[in-house]
């Protein structure tokens, strides 16, 4: 497999998973507002609107602010860059990704970090109130989320003694009670309070809110206007589809492609959207029973999530 | 030759600094530059031959110094400090060139920066307690000076200045007693002979003396309880001087602790290792929690370099602790990270600070609330600033994320350990470094955003336009500094290791096998920076790429349109609508309110008419520093106290001093009875 | 001289000298004070005078008669010369009244020949027995000094502490040789001179010779 | 409602018990109206309406007349919106804040004027504060007559814009 058959299986295979994410993700939303549609007793829109929209928003022109500087523009592509380098080189749909030997956890994490780091700084190039108060709160909780990150990765990592994300989920598919221990499910729970912190659901935040002063994501995007809004929405459903195919395959790796081959890839690729649409549905129902919790009961959240991290971390040292 | 080299830089230090001070206004500053930058090639050249052959260079004379001579050691840990320095200073000087006309050219200010140069440039290479103690004395004087250059124009200043010169001083007494108790017990003031004798030293004479050392260079690095005057001087000073001094002094901090705390006493017991984490964890937060919420852009930057330096110490102190508990490979690795992290904190932070002053010089403040849509006024001080902010807040293609990962990753593959000790710090140092990158990364997109982008908020910022070439080159040479780091990080490992090798006892020569990839000897750990940032840039075309094809598929082919934001219709929207550094950092500040504790007042005035009305409200918040507050307002408060106290003694009375003299006589001989 | 007799002068002597230390401090008038210093300087002068006869010392003799002269008559009559100028030749309150001045001085002389037991051991001589006096009469000087407010008594305290240290000299060491002794009057010789010019300005400037006044400068 | 089990929840997902109604086929999309393919982001402004056009906008895409399924949808920003759904007559003071909210709409953009208020004033017309209809401020593409209109109409409307 090395040589140019390596390169171009690796090409093959970077560019099935950035697929699968680039469409599951508008399609994971889909599914997530149809399911609370159908829990609200309404049949809502199909699963492919997102999709819909996007086409749409990519044939309007587009509008920057006068003052703007070129930052405003580079923010959604760097949102969207970061989210397509991600599918490419994580294990999603095979143990063996392109460049896996350097997808290390840490690094995924910061690369994620990068692209909201770029909308922050593209919100608050617009001069608006609203730019601002969103890159204010989102950097606040971004910088809260951070120690319950870390240290969940820490506690995973332990056990596996490495940070590498493809040799996590080959150790979890080998050693299935290192999955069932519970330093592994506290810190998956932690990084399962992180995702709907870093992708703006609730409780966190509302993303059908109408009223500028509670938005916090919403807030950041006012401004963007066709093909800008359009790569805004694919790269945040891109990093949701993203965040819950990790957590899924820290959680429940089975299916995924543990060796080469066409058959076992598509076997993953079905594994995994399977997978992530089944934990779509549960965050999405969960989504229906909650409210928003106001911005300042969030470090209240988001400490909760570090001390399940460090309770992973300390069973991790104790047990082993 | 290349002790030829040392010689050539004290030389060519002392000549800027002559040229500096003895000729006319004009060339003044440009020869002192031209010589300076003599002295830093000298340097670079025998610090890189030491690196490249791996054994030190001895150099020694008595006749230099009357009573002790000079001996000059310089060894691979030192000679990274020297290159480090060396890059610092020349980006620096070069843009002091442009920076000259705005303040800096004075006499005693271009003969100090070359002076203090020079030293910097040879604290690391010294080789004996006195050497070491004379260079360190002469590089806070000449760093003293260059704060104290514009104090006539600001009063802040001269208290700044005050607080400098105290506390450098009481570190630099602390070093002293250190070395000098470490040089009696061994009998001859060189490092060299005093590591022979380190090892059968009492106990208590090794830790008193660690300890002094670790608070005498912990003050210079801005370890939090000793980090007040830094958020003080650092602003003060002028823009090439504060880099400086954040770029390259604080670094030799560093340099000091792992030289007494490895090299000369070999190591330690692990709770010397636990002191030196937790203080590095203190700092990191500290410093973070205070640059998110400081609104003064050079005062932000000093208090980031607390926290970078908190970050170093963290890995020093991992390195030392994972030596005592037997992971010399893994003791390695931490040493090199802590290493990295001063080499990208010198690149990066220098970057800053210069594009500080550079912003300073344009707009005339240094309040970011007061700025704004600088990035489109000055581009490229701008880009070199967003280079920069993105680097220190541990952003992949940028150099800072390698030092963090590499940090992370020793951290990380040394837990599954015996010790309590070890099992209890790394969790602790991984939330440390966790939220200290997290506040950073507020605290720098704070600073870019509020500064750079968005409208310009103030008079001086919508007027402001670029500075000249130099001061544009010297900053965007540090931060070509980082980018070369972020991506391309193997060309300064090996130096790094062969410095490790030497400071920490017992590390493999090479813990990193290091080739287009980072991999941990021994261990899983693994990062390709340079492919990291490869896919990055790719995906980013390619998002470019597949964006306009939509475009133009689209059957409408629509111009971007340049249109006022929107803003819920309002008829007016002005830049005061926007938000500012202090409104950005309020929710952080009200969730570490008690660590903070902001001093508000509220106070508001009623009409005369009636009690009902209010005529004005006045509402004012700052952030005071709780450690200056709690601890060293206190402190001064006693010392004044005494100190009026003693004067009641002196009120003038001759025969009051007589009886003084009788009564002390007569008690004397009562003692002998 | 014989045995006796040298031993019993010597004692007088010194005693004479312990004595005029505490007339200064008994007497209140400043001219009573600087006739005291004067007697002071006579005995000592004989004290030398008699040790330099018992040991047949040619420079001994010389040196008492230099002491009788400086001490005994040049240095009382320039002091007397100033206390003539100053019409309220009485001193002021001093400080510490005179009976407790007086204890003081007994304290002082008890205190001197606690501190000086080791020395007295060291020289088991007839003169060795008197150093305490000398020992005395400096400290008493040294008292007189720090109680008096005029300038003069200042002054005449200040040589009660020399001739003290003299008396010392001479009885401990036999005779004192020649140099040091000169140098030891040039000395005081100058410190008069010096406060003798101190108390002429202090003179001119407030008019009256109290070391109060000099408490203005201090503010 | 009955309590709400896993079961009946996972029911509700699977065989969800609508209330929605079936409002037939979609009609006819008129031609000069842009190519949305059943994406429809509305931007509400209420220029001075009484607000029971506001409860009618409600109710269309409340569970029984849903106007989501057909591609429509509320959203906050003027930049984000396809069409911008004006009720009411048009008040003085709402003149600038409605021309500012236009503008701020990407082209290809429409205006959607709901109910009698805004098609002629209706019953405000000659009101002392009243500057006019919406047809007097921005250029109108669709009407939907009645006061207020009932939410099948709105829906009909909607439909006609997104084709679904």
């Amino acid at each position: 497999m090395n040589g140019i058959g390596g390169v171009i299986a690796a090409v093959l295979v970077a560019g099935a998973q950035i697929a699968a994410v680039a469409v599951g993700g508008p399609l994971l939303v889909g599914v997530m507002r149809k399911v609370r549609c159908h829990i609200e007793g309404r049949v809502g829109p199909p699963i492919h609107q997102p999709l819909r929209d996007l086409r749409k928003l990519f044939s309007k022109q587009c509008m920057r602010p006068d003052q703007a500087s070129w930052v405003f523009g580079v923010g959604p592509v760097v949102l969207v860059a970061t989210a397509v380098l991600i599918a490419a080189i994580s294990p999603l749909a095979t143990t063996h990704p392109p460049l896996g030997q350097t997808a290390d956890f840490f690094a995924i994490v910061f690369v994620l970090l990068l692209g909201s780091v770029a909308l922050a700084l593209a919100a608050l190039d617009t001069g608006t109130p609203f730019g601002g108060m969103g890159s204010s709160r989102a950097m606040t909780i971004g910088a809260l989320a951070e120690p319950a990150l870390l240290v969940a990765i820490l506690a995973m990592s332990i056990p596996a003694h490495t940070s590498n994300l493809p040799a996590l989920v080959r150790i979890g598919l080998a050693h299935p009670q290192l999955i069932a221990s519970p330093e592994r499910f506290l810190a998956l729970g932690s990084f399962l309070v992180v995702i709907l912190a870093e992708s703006g659901r609730l409780p966190v935040d509302n993303p059908s809110t109408h009223l500028e002063l509670t938005m916090i994501h919403e807030a950041m995007v006012l401004e963007y206007a066709g093909p800008d809004l359009g790569l805004v929405i694919l790269g945040e459903s891109m990093r949701l589809a993203l965040l819950l195919g990790l957590l899924v395959n820290l959680l429940a790796p089975w299916g995924i492609a543990d060796r080469a081959g066409a058959a076992a890839l598509v076997i993953g690729l079905g594994a995994l959207v399977g997978k992530v649409v089944v934990a779509g549905i549960v965050i999405a129902t969960f989504e229906v029973f909650t409210a928003k919790l106001r911005l300042f009961r969030l470090p209240e959240l988001l400490a909760g999530a570090f001390v399940l991290a460090v309770v992973g971390a300390f069973t991790a040292l104790v047990v082993r | 030759m290349s002790n030829l080299s040392l010689v050539i830089t004290a030389i060519a230090g002392l000549s800027a600094a002559i040229a500096g001070c003895a000729l006319p206004a004009k060339t003044r500053v440009h020869a002192a530059v031209a010589f300076t930058w003599g002295a830093c090639i000298a340097a670079l050249v025998g610090s890189l031959t030491v690196l490249h052959t791996g054994h030190a260079m001895v150099l020694n004379s008595s006749r230099i110094l009357p009573l002790t001579g000079v001996t000059m050691v310089l060894d691979p840990l030192g000679a990274v400090f020297v290159v480090v320095t060396a890059v610092v200073a020349i980006a620096s000087t070069l843009y002091w060139l442009g920076y000259a006309s705005h303040g800096l050219s004075t006499r005693t200010a271009s003969a100090a920066l070359p002076i203090f140069v020079t030293s910097m440039l040879l604290v690391p290479a010294a080789g004996s307690v006195a050497t070491f103690l004379w260079l360190w004395e002469l590089m806070a004087l000449s760093s003293l000076l260059l704060v104290l250059v514009d104090q006539r124009r600001r009063e802040e200043t001269r208290s700044a200045a005050q607080w400098y010169a105290v506390m450098t001083h009481v570190g630099a007494s602390a070093i002293l007693f250190a070395l000098v108790m470490l040089s009696a017990h061994a009998g001859n003031q060189t490092f060299a002979a005093i590591r022979i004798h380190a090892v059968h030293l009492p106990a208590a004479v090794r830790n008193t003396a660690f300890l002094l050392a670790l608070v005498g260079f912990g003050s210079k690095a801005g370890a939090v309880p000793l980090h007040v005057w830094l958020p003080k001087a650092h602003p003060e000073a002028p823009s090439p001087a504060s880099a400086l001094m954040s770029g390259a002094m604080v670094n030799l901090g560093i340099y000091g602790i792992v030289l007494v705390g490895d090299r000369l006493l070999g190591g330690g017991p692990a709770w010397w290792w636990l002191t030196v984490t937790a203080v590095g964890v203190v700092s990191a937060l500290f410093g973070a929690l205070h640059a998110a919420t400081s609104t003064d852009l050079k005062r932000l930057l000093a208090y980031s370099t607390a926290d970078n330096m908190g970050l170093v110490l963290i890995g020093v102190g991992a390195s030392g602790l994972f030596a005592t508990t037997g992971h010399p490979a893994i003791a390695a690795i931490a040493m090199v990270s802590a290493l990295l992290l001063t080499v990208n904190h010198a690149a990066f932070k220098g970057s800053l600070f210069l594009s500080a002053g550079s912003v300073q010089v344009a707009t005339g403040s240094r309040d970011l609330d007061g700025m704004g849509g600088l990035l489109r006024r000055m581009p490229i001080t701008g880009a070199v600033f967003l280079v920069g902010g993105l680097a220190i807040a541990a952003l992949p293609p940028l150099n800072g994320f390698v030092g963090e990962w590499l940090l992370f990753q020793s951290l990380l593959h040394g837990l599954p350990t015996s010790s309590t000790a070890v099992a209890i710090a790394v969790p602790v140092g991984v939330a440390a470094l966790a939220l200290t990158g997290g506040l950073t990364a507020a605290a720098f997109v704070k600073a870019i955003g509020v500064g750079f982008l968005g409208r310009p908020r103030s008079e001086g910022a919508a007027t402001a336009h670029e500075v000249p070439r130099t001061m544009q080159l010297g900053a965007a040479l540090l931060a070509g500094a980082c980018v070369v780091l972020g991506v391309v990080p193997m060309i300064v490992l090996p130096a790094l290791e062969r410095a490790t090798a030497a400071a920490v006892p017992g590390a493999p020569a090479h813990s990193l096998r290091s080739s287009v990839e980072l991999r941990l000897a021994g261990l899983q750990g693994v990062l390709a920076p340079a492919l990291l940032a490869a896919g990055l840039a790719l995906a980013f075309i390619a998002v470019i790429a597949i964006r306009r094809l939509a475009q133009r598929r689209s059957h409408l082919r629509l111009a971007l349109r340049r249109a006022e934001p929107w803003g819920c219709g309002r008829e007016l929207q002005t830049a005061r609508m926007q938000y500012t550094a202090t409104s950005f950092a309020e929710p952080l500040q009200q969730v570490f309110d008690d660590v903070l504790r902001p001093d508000r007042d509220l106070n508001v005035s009623h009409l005369a008419e009636s009690r009902y009305y209010t005529e004005k409200i006045a509402y004012r918040t700052s952030i005071g520093d709780v450690v200056e507050h709690n601890v060293y307002r206190p402190m001064i408060g006693a010392v004044n106290a005494w100190g009026q106290w003693a004067r009641g003694l002196q009120n003038g009375s001759v025969h009051r001093y007589l009886a003084y003299g009788l009564v002390v006589l007569v008690v004397i001989l009562a003692v002998i009875v | 001289m014989s045995g006796s007799a040298y031993a019993s002068s010597l004692e007088l002597a010194s005693g004479v000298v312990l004595v005029c230390a505490v007339v200064t401090l008994w007497r209140r008038s400043l001219s009573a004070i600087v006739k005291a210093l004067a007697v002071q300087g006579v005995a000592l002068g004989v004290v030398a005078l008699i040790l330099g006869v018992g040991k047949h010392d040619g420079v001994l003799i010389a040196v008492a008669c230099l002491v009788i002269a400086a001490k005994g008559v040049v240095i009382p009559v320039l002091l007397g010369r100033v206390v003539a100028g100053d019409p309220a030749s009485r001193e002021a309150a001093p400080i510490v009244n005179v009976p407790a001045s007086l204890v003081g001085a007994g304290a002082l002389t008890f205190l001197a020949y606690g501190a000086t037991g080791s020395v007295v051991a060291l020289i088991p001589t007839t003169a060795g027995r008197l150093i305490p006096l000398g020992f005395a009469t400096m400290l008493i000087g040294y008292f007189a000094m720090a109680v008096r407010r005029k300038a003069v008594s200042q002054i005449v305290g200040l040589l009660l502490v020399d001739n003290g240290i003299a008396l010392v000299a001479f009885l401990a060491t036999a005779g004192v040789p020649l140099l040091v002794e000169l140098g030891a009057s040039l000395d005081v010789l100058l410190a008069v001179v010096v406060l003798r010019v101190l108390a002429a300005q202090m003179w001119s400037k407030f008019g009256v010779l109290d070391l109060d006044e000099m408490r203005e400068l201090h503010d | 409602m009955e309590a709400m089990t896993i079961r009946s929840i996972l029911q509700a997902i699977v065989h969800p018990r609508t209330v929605t109604e079936d409002l037939g086929p979609p009609p006819q999309v008129a031609a000069d109206v842009p190519r949305l393919a059943g994406s429809l982001q509305l931007r509400h402004v209420d220029a001075g309406s009484c607000n029971g056009c506001e409860l009618e906008i409600t109710s269309t895409f409340g569970p029984v007349y849903d106007a989501e399924r057909f591609g429509a949808r509320l959203v906050a920003s003027p930049r984000h919106a396809d069409a911008l759904l004006v009720t009411g007559p048009v008040t003085k003071n709402m003149v600038g804040p409605l021309v500012k909210t236009f503008e701020a709409m990407p082209e290809p953009r429409m205006v959607i004027a709901l109910g009698d208020c805004a098609r002629d004033c209706g019953v405000f017309r000659g009101g002392y504060g009243v500057e006019g209809p919406v047809g007097d401020v921005l250029p109108v593409d669709l009407q939907v007559p009645g006061c207020p209109p009932n939410p099948e109409a709105i829906v009909r409307a909607l439909r006609g814009l997104t084709g679904r």
